[in-house]
């Protein structure tokens, strides 16, 4: 009936004959979270992480695409732990494993999950204009941020965090200025190093370079990626620019209308994508030096408050059969590390 | 509008209560239409009698019907609220909406001048103008003078909210399908401004009520119209209260902190609509 | 350095407009007046006894000066100025031949004591319980809190004032109505006078608190519930940081730059509600000195008052705009 | 002989900038100049970062921002004499904006179709409410929609895509001879994207209209622009014939942002290890 037979999780690698899998660092199962609100005396459920699986190996960089409203920012949130009413957790589980020390996200205390985070799970956020106390100096937030994780007396603590400032080539003065005295550039390299002073195993990066000119994204997304191969940790990187994905993530998976529609490595993905949407998307790239014709899609995304029964792709899909207005596609092993939930594909049509 | 009204009574319950609390105060002054004797009269009924079936909130010592005193004196209360609300409103409007508008030099201007009403103590210069008119004093004068000192903070906010409506992709967009500056500000900047001029409204009948109530107590005002400020002023010349008829003060503040209860969870039920983030997040989560 | 600097002269530029505005109000007011300010002072004069010819021209000379009867109207517009730059408003015609400066010089510590007590409880106590009500939503208490503040907040205070003093003068008579201290004590830095002094003034400041304080923790609150959903926030709480420490550092950190601003925009309507309440509670402070003055017809007086109103609030207001900086660093930039 | 369609001389519009004391000169835009033809239809494209100048250069072209140099002329007619409110019409009939962002360019409070028949109004002779109506659907069937699927709804209820569209089809009612379209595909999802730079070529194909293409996204910049000049800091730095001066830039900043746009092609990820993008004090300055 599919293309690769199911087998176990662990056994998608890029070769039986390599060293064992190692473990996932993150493990996420069968993850739905709603938005479930009551406003003048309506209810409504926006079913923006529905039924989403993934898991995300040591010192590897996960890339996840989605346009805008598809529920990753969601994903991620519920991921980190950092959920509120009226967005609610409705099924599956969360966790990570932290070198033998691992943690059920929603299973765990506030203080367990408040532990785990910054030392061993970091975050850089989207707007970096706005994630420093705007009316504190710098170094109150690595104080607030890493102290307590670092430990040590208060000079040895900032003179590691003047070493790790070096190596994304802030001068340690940066410490002493307030946020609005930085460039754009500047303040979205000290929350990198923010980010990553306490060598997390685990960082979550949601769309860290969108607000920046190309020249500047370039460089600090050369720095990521450095620091990340240096302190070796896993990067769950979240944007909606293809290119960006193509040059950072080793996997990759495609989020449409709060479900991932397919995965694989970011290599064979981009060389033979299978979902029509991925295809798609893929295929419509604009490249300088490329001025072949290419087409936008029809149609809009679905309402998440309503989506359409089946697949929720169907509407906009030119490969659409009777049965993906019916039944919903379920994530299937096609090939050695990819998914891809697409009954057209499951039968070999590509788009 | 009105759809909003009706969403605001349903499902807001700051609303509902104010609405409510008001709507009683209205009802009171209503009854002034229905009273028997005219408000002046004194010594009409048996003096210092306490509330019951034939005079419901008592007697004053002045030979007055508390009930039917009351209703005179919440009718001519809330009419002097709204007229200094209404002639305010005007004032920081224009004035609100003309800085906005205009910036640069004008902005700077008029809000220096803005921000001198705001810190000026105002109770002395209302004091020094009643000392120096005396018997010409009126309600109508007053109502005057308060709309000239009250406009300031209002015409804050509305600056603030017309400033940014200016920079509005939406309003360039009107400029170039040729609608005229008019036809701009009055339909599609007005009803932004709308909902911020009534929760002001409320706030500011508050501010004015509370202070002639003060000023009346004093005997600040014409002590020969009556008010809620007025008829406490002479329940304290008779000291009703040592006298124990505690009827003749006990209605009229009960009566007066409803309206300022009401007025202004009608306001804060009002801003809570209006506050761009909840209504942005209603509005993404509708979206998502 | 120097957007500082220009920060600086425009606070300063905008506290002379507020007097110079203010000053001309009054001028232009007591010009306006359809009685004859002098003749009607002397006649009040008169009845407070004192009648010795050349106190009555002493009298006349000083009211000439301050309500104009020399001159062009440019003249006395400039002899207004020249005698509010000295201070000197002549002498009072209740309290005669006392100097008008000399009677608001006696009045002026205790409206400051009061207002400065009641202003810091109300501000603290406000902005804290309000911070945590925004920050807490789910507490039991502080809703209970919020409720109460939002009785309390729209109440003007001259009734709020009026209310105590029914309560605590005719129901449950505890605390002494009137005066600021008792009687027959002598003021003095003793025990029994202090006690005496807190005693007295309990109510006063008890009123104008409950007033402030609503509407402190509802502007909190408010801030608050806002300042949450920032992203420095939401960041901090993603790191981990103690929650406490969020609180403090982020969230009525950042709160507090515009409750300093609405400190500032709000001081003369707290002056007003200040003086409102001695009236009621007969403490002897500007508010009950202006009311009195206005009983006796007492025009240098009121004058006077209002004049050192204007410029004393402008001046608080100039205080609490230059230690603005000190909390919001990006001042300097614009 | 004709005038050019659009003729900018030295262009520049300079910012005094500081406090009371210390004035700086500041240069948004810097000697700009370049013309469009009366037929040569043609997508003209404005590449720069944030602060090169390209937004308040098209905001000098719309004639919302003034020239404080040079000159800029629409077919002949120098915009710094359009004054009066007839002219300005005149001057908006054939010049017509789009905007960046869709969901702010249309008012959140007001139904999307008031603007197509505001347009229709102010520019055509349809005075008819079915005349507008019609002049409404026929534009917006140029774009790909129809009045029945936008007529009476909100901006939020209209995707992205819809919005931008319906925005397109506002700014070809009055039939323009020039469109500049600022960022116009920025802020519209990936998928929608390339219809919508598609539309653009159709336009200026089909309909006979040039376009000013303000971008920073130098990959479509390739796909539809005939001519590309390319700002920083106020300045040109290059221009020509946009397919030759992408694929062979000379200028330094050029090349630099050519080399910095990353390629949708995952075998050339090493490049960003490349030394000359992790630790090079050249890569510091950028960053500042």
């Amino acid at each position: 009936m599919t293309a690769g037979a199911p087998t176990t999780v662990g056994a998608a690698g890029q070769g039986v004959a390599e060293a064992p899998q190692p473990q996932p660092v993150l493990r996420v199962s069968d993850l739905s979270a709603f938005y479930q609100t009551h406003y003048f005396g309506i209810v409504r459920e926006v079913r923006a992480v529905d039924d989403i699986s993934l898991h995300v190996l040591p010192n590897e960089i996960y890339g996840l695409a989605g346009e805008s409203s598809c529920g990753k920012t969601t994903l991620i949130k519920t991921i980190a732990g950092a959920i509120q009413p009226p967005l609610n957790v409705v099924g599956g589980s969360v966790k990570f494993d932290f070198r033998g020390q691992s943690i059920n996200v929603y299973e765990s205390t506030p203080e367990e999950r408040n532990a785990m985070r910054w030392q061993h799970l970091s975050y850089i956020m989207q707007g970096s204009m706005s994630v420093l106390n705007p009316v504190r100096r710098v170094r109150h937030s690595f104080v607030d941020f890493a102290f307590r994780h670092i430990g040590r007396s208060m000079p040895d603590f900032l003179d590691t965090v003047v070493g790790h400032l070096e190596r994304l080539h802030l001068r340690a003065d940066v410490l002493d200025a307030y946020p609005h005295e930085l460039s754009g550039g500047m303040r979205q390299r000290v929350t990198i190093a923010l980010a990553t002073v306490c060598r997390p195993e685990f960082i979550i990066a949601d769309e860290p370079t969108t607000a920046l000119d190309v020249v500047v994204q370039k460089g600090v997304l050369a720095m990521i990626r450095g620091i990340q191969r240096e302190i070796g940790s896993s990067l769950l990187f979240v944007t909606h620019d293809l290119s960006v994905h193509a040059n950072l993530a080793d996997r990759l998976g495609i989020m449409y209308a709060g479900h991932i529609v397919e995965e694989g490595p970011t290599a064979e993905l981009f060389a033979s994508p299978r979902h029509p949407y991925t295809v798609h998307l893929i295929g419509s790239l604009p490249r300088v030096g490329d001025a072949a014709p290419k087409k936008g899609l029809e149609g809009v995304p679905p309402n998440l408050a309503d989506p359409p029964p089946g697949c929720r792709f169907h509407p906009r899909c030119p490969l659409a059969m009777g049965i993906c207005s019916r039944e919903t596609p379920v994530m299937e092993w096609a090939g050695p590390g990819r998914r891809v939930a697409c009954f057209a594909a499951e039968k070999g049509i590509t788009a | 509008m009105l759809s909003i009204l009706k969403d605001l009574l349903r499902y807001n319950r700051e609303f509902a209560a104010g609405a409510a609390l008001l709507g009683i105060v209205v009802a009171m002054s209503a009854m002034s239409a229905l009273a028997p004797m005219p408000p002046d009269d004194v010594y009409v009924v048996p003096p210092d009698l306490p509330p019951s079936w034939t005079y419901l909130m008592g007697t004053t010592s002045r030979g007055q019907d508390v009930f039917w005193q009351l209703s005179f004196a919440i009718r001519n209360t809330l009419l002097f609220g709204f007229i200094v609300a209404l002639l305010s409103r005007i004032l920081s409007l224009v004035i609100g909406l003309l800085s906005g508008y205009l910036g640069g030099f004008v902005d700077r201007v008029l809000m220096s001048i803005n921000d001198t009403f705001i810190v000026m103590p105002l109770f002395p210069i209302l004091v020094m103008f009643y000392f120096v008119m005396r018997d010409r004093m009126s309600w109508a004068a007053l109502a005057l003078v308060m709309a000239g000192l009250g406009w300031a903070y209002d015409a804050r906010l509305i600056r603030s909210i017309a400033m940014s409506l200016r920079t509005r992709q939406f309003t360039e967009h009107s400029v170039y399908s040729g609608m005229s500056t008019r036809q701009i500000v009055a339909q599609e900047h007005l009803p932004y401004v709308m909902p911020i001029v009534f929760s002001t409204t409320m706030n500011n009948i508050n501010w004015s009520i509370g202070l002639e109530v003060t000023l009346s107590v004093l005997g600040f005002t014409n002590i020969n119209t009556p008010t809620i400020g007025v008829m406490i002023y002479w329940a304290n010349q008779h000291t009703a209260m040592t006298a124990g008829v505690w009827w003749w003060v006990f209605f009229p503040v009960a009566l007066v902190i409803m309206v300022f209860i009401g007025l202004f969870l009608l306001a804060v039920s009002m801003n809570e609509y209006i506050d761009p983030r909840s209504r942005l997040s209603r509005m993404r989560s509708a979206k998502t | 350095m120097q957007s500082i600097n220009v920060y600086i002269v425009k606070r300063l530029g905008q506290f002379f407009l507020v007097v110079f505005i203010g000053i001309n109000i009054v001028f232009f007011v007591t010009h306006a007046t359809p009685i004859d300010p002098v003749e009607h002072s002397i006649m009040a004069a008169a009845m407070f006894g004192s009648t010795s010819p050349e106190a009555i021209n002493m009298l006349r000379e000083a009211l000439a000066d301050l309500y104009g009867l020399k001159g062009s109207l440019w003249d006395q517009y400039w002899t207004f100025w020249k005698r509010i730059a000295v201070a000197d408003f002549g002498p009072s015609v209740s309290s005669f031949p006392t100097p008008v400066s000399t009677l608001i010089g006696r009045a002026i510590p205790w409206t400051v004591g009061l207002l400065l007590t009641a202003v810091i409880i109300s501000w603290v106590v406000g902005n804290i319980l309000g911070g945590l009500a925004g920050y807490y939503r789910e507490n039991r208490l502080l809703k209970a809190a919020g409720v109460v503040a939002m009785g309390l907040h729209p109440i003007p205070y001259y009734i709020i004032a009026f209310v105590l003093l029914i309560i605590f003068g005719y129901l449950w008579p505890v605390l002494p109505l009137g005066g600021g201290y008792q009687r027959n004590m002598t003021p003095g830095w003793n025990l029994p006078f202090i006690g005496s002094v807190i005693t007295h003034g309990f109510l006063p400041a008890l009123s104008l608190v409950l007033v402030g304080f609503g509407a402190w923790f509802m502007g909190m609150r408010a801030l608050v519930s806002n300042i949450v959903t920032e992203d420095y926030v939401v960041y901090a709480e993603l790191a981990g940081v103690d929650r406490n420490r969020i609180l403090g550092s982020y969230v009525m950190r950042n709160a507090l730059v515009p409750q300093i601003t609405g400190l500032g925009m709000s001081l003369g309507a707290i002056f007003n509600g200040a003086i409102i309440t001695e009236q009621v509670f007969g403490y002897p402070g500007v508010g009950t000195l202006l009311v009195s003055a206005v009983h006796a017809g007492d025009y240098s007086l009121v004058i006077g008052i209002t004049t050192i109103s204007i410029i004393g609030v402008a001046g608080a207001v100039l205080v609490i705009d230059l230690l603005y900086p000190l909390l919001d660093p990006r001042v300097k930039i614009g | 002989m004709s005038p050019p369609l659009l003729e900018v001389s030295n262009a520049s519009k300079i910012y005094a900038m500081g406090g009371l004391l210390s004035r700086r000169r500041f240069a948004a835009v810097a000697d700009v100049s370049f013309t469009l033809e009366e037929d040569r239809h043609e997508i003209f494209t404005i590449i720069g970062e944030s602060g090169s100048g390209k937004t308040t250069l098209a905001r000098m072209i719309l004639n919302i921002v003034p020239a404080t140099e040079g000159t800029i002329r629409f077919r002949g007619v120098d915009l710094a004499t359009i004054r009066k409110r007839a002219d300005r019409l005149a001057f908006m009939r054939q010049v017509q904006p789009i905007f960046q962002n869709p969901f702010e360019a249309f008012n959140p409070l007001k139904r999307v179709d008031r603007y197509l028949y505001m347009t229709a109004l102010h520019f055509t002779d349809a005075r008819t409410a079915d005349e507008v109506r019609a002049k409404a659907d026929r534009a917006l069937r140029q774009v790909g929609l129809s009045l029945a699927e936008v007529k009476g709804r909100f901006p939020h209820e209209l995707s992205g895509g819809q919005l931008q569209r319906v925005a397109v089809a506002r700014s070809l009612i009055s039939s323009p001879a020039l469109i500049i379209a600022d960022e116009p595909v920025s802020m519209v999802d990936a998928s929608i994207r390339m219809s919508i730079v598609n539309l653009f070529k159709a336009l200026r194909d089909t309909l006979k209209v040039s376009i000013i293409y303000i971008t920073h996204d130098l990959a479509t910049a390739y796909y539809i622009s005939d001519r590309i000049i390319i700002m920083k800091k106020g300045e040109v730095v290059e221009s020509g014939n946009a397919r030759e001066v992408l694929a062979h830039p000379t200028h330094p900043y050029s090349i630099l942002l050519k080399n910095s746009v990353l390629s949708p092609d995952p075998s050339r990820r090493d490049e960003l290890l490349a030394p000359q993008f992790s630790s090079t004090e050249k890569d510091i300055a950028a960053l500042r």
